[in-house]
């Protein structure tokens, strides 16, 4: 904790001509050879105050304000160089010091006012006490684990299924590529397709698979034994039109015989 | 935080005093790594003051510890990690619904052509589509298992003839091929589609321009 | 997949059969997710047929039987998640030689004041601060996801609002900001220290050494 808040002890705050300087200075007389570690060492000049303040039981009014302001001015020419800015903070707070204790060195007004933040010290009190607060907040939030530093999350391997997903087709789909391709083709009256058309067309396509890897296959074995009128319609149909498609040939080697059909690719193929 | 001494490994001893507590930090290890620990890596954890096979105990007393979780410690080539087991995962999609991949419209387009007018050779597919159908697109229908070659055309070439297959029926939900969709009625391709009201028309012009256009 | 009846969670039973399963589930998918997982995700695995203080419950028992483990189960800003216990992490970091950031006094002193002052400008914070702060400090916040812009103060210039992000509670293990740790009270620090007493006296003490010194 003592280390969050300030330099520590054991290290030298700067080399000064090859000395080691351990300690912070006891007051706002900061050795411009240290100015720089200085300026990395503290936040700010209400760091620094603050510092004074609890570490060396600094009286604020009680620092020389004329030695303080001469030296200070000195550190801008040095400072410019490089953080004029953080420069600029810490001499904006020397003249607030200043400003506080040459306006308590003023003769009191006879009658006071009540407003208590007319005090030029309230000011620079309430910051200070500000600035500490968030700077306790600092280390606490620090103290608090935080994922990385002080714990790891876990996270464990989904395995997947080695199978990809697949595509997941609808009837709507196929409907739409099927009218995109009519409308393309401009063919709509020659590919209309009727629902006794659709059921040839299943016909041909199971005529075709039952006659795959055979020389033939007989007429009646067509019609299963429990299909109705309009099956055996179809199923008919369906061989008439594979007949015309030249997919399939019947024949017949007598009359009343039995009615072959056969494969023109099992034919070709033989 | 460093600072503290490591109890569980005095660095004088090459056993671990606390087994217990060595698993706990192999299995903490595993569960937040993204790949695979090798031994080599797990025996850092020890600043390789574990053996080999010391390790591999606690790897299999651990496994074991899992075997009846939701996640399971597994060795594979590159060393071992923890994955979920499988039947954990049609949960786990529910948390991750990925969008699921589309076909093609070439595919989908071979797919309805094969569908409504079975047999079909890739011939006839390229002529209705006015386009040639390239092989990957009939494989995958194959791969697929929606599609099948039933035979051939008996034509020069000898073309396969391709129809659908009972798979691609169960898996569109469907009892048979009239259950698709038809596009007889006019009125349907109106409301669907405005751009081919013509082709609602009952007589459209397309003797004449029908073998131009295909 | 999704065809297949969920055993485990019949639709029509508001009560899971195996508390067991849905507890695997849950720790399945809370040990394989990047993100804490809040409960409506993790009713999403059993298709929201899971009332929350059924869930609520069995997240509890799975927190206690992972109370002695490596891991602990926790409930964060956004939902809850895994993570190592930190007595761990000393033997993890062995893992990963890389360093996790370690923030210097400016952004933890700006930090702090974010979150306890939120929202504020950079204005507010030079102002509590007494420094400028430089933007680096305001940019390694922001790039790690714990602080963000969150409109602009209406006055002249629009400032920028900054305020704190879930990630920046999840990331501290924190639920909300009520769980982050009381300031100080400014009062005791006047009393406490005697130094500054006489800051705070509202009579000042004219003494006699103020001439001199200065």
């Amino acid at each position: 904790m003592s280390q969050f808040l300030s330099p520590t002890n054991t290290n030298p705050i700067a080399n000064i001509r090859g000395e080691p300087m351990m300690e912070v200075p006891r007051d706002l007389f900061i050795p411009p050879d240290a100015l720089e570690v200085f300026l990395d060492t503290f936040q700010g000049p209400l760091d620094l105050l603050l510092y004074l303040i609890r570490k060396h039981n600094l009286e604020v009014l009680d620092i020389p304000m004329a030695e303080l302001t001469r030296q200070y001015m000195a550190y801008v020419e040095i400072m410019r160089a490089n953080q004029l800015e953080l420069a600029a903070e810490y001499l904006l707070m020397t003249a607030l010091l200043i400003e506080i204790k040459s306006r308590m060195l003023l003769p009191r007004p006879i009658i006071r006012t009540n407003e208590d933040d007319l005090d030029p010290r309230a000011e620079l009190m309430r910051r200070l006490l500000e600035y500490e607060q968030m700077k306790l907040a600092a280390q606490r939030l620090n103290d608090i684990p935080q994922v990385e530093r002080d714990f790891t999350l876990v996270q464990v391997l989904i395995e997947q299924t080695v199978a990809k997903r697949l595509p997941e087709v609808n009837v709507d789909d196929l409907r739409n590529a099927w009218i995109t391709l009519v409308v393309r083709a401009q063919v709509n009256r020659h590919h209309r397709v009727t629902r006794a058309e659709l059921s040839v067309r299943s016909h041909m396509s199971r005529i075709m698979r039952d006659l795959r890897g055979r020389e033939f296959i007989e007429f009646n074995e067509l019609f299963g034994p429990s299909a109705g009128v309009a099956e055996v319609v179809v199923t008919f149909l369906a061989l008439l039109e594979l007949v015309k498609e030249s997919l399939v040939e019947i024949s017949q080697s007598q009359p009343i015989g039995i009615i072959y059909v056969k494969s023109t690719d099992f034919l070709t193929s033989v | 935080m460093s600072n503290q001494p490591i109890s569980l490994l005095p660095s004088n001893l090459s056993e671990p005093k606390d087994p217990n507590q060595v698993k706990q930090v192999l299995e903490a290890a595993l569960l937040t790594s993204q790949d695979p620990l090798p031994l080599s890596e797990l025996k850092k954890l020890f600043d390789d003051e574990l053996s080999t096979e010391i390790l591999r105990r606690l790897l299999e007393e651990l496994r074991e510890k899992w075997a009846e979780g939701s996640v399971e410690l597994v060795c594979v080539a590159s060393g071992w990690r923890f994955h979920t087991k499988l039947e954990i995962q049609k949960f786990l999609n529910k948390l991750n619904p990925q969008k699921p991949p589309r076909y093609s419209r070439a595919v989908l387009e071979t797919l309805a052509i094969i569908a409504y007018r079975q047999p079909v050779t890739r011939g006839d597919i390229e002529e209705i589509r006015g386009v040639s159908v390239s092989s990957p697109v009939l494989k995958v229908l194959e791969a697929r298992g929606w599609i099948e070659a039933i035979g051939h055309r008996d034509v020069p070439g000898r073309p396969i003839l391709f129809a659908t297959t009972k798979d691609f029926l169960n898996d569109l939900n469907l009892r048979s091929l009239e259950e698709l969709p038809l596009l007889e009625e006019p009125g349907l391709l109106v409301e669907q589609r405005g751009s081919i009201e013509l082709l609602s028309v009952p007589e459209p012009i397309y003797n004449s321009s029908t073998p131009e256009s295909l």
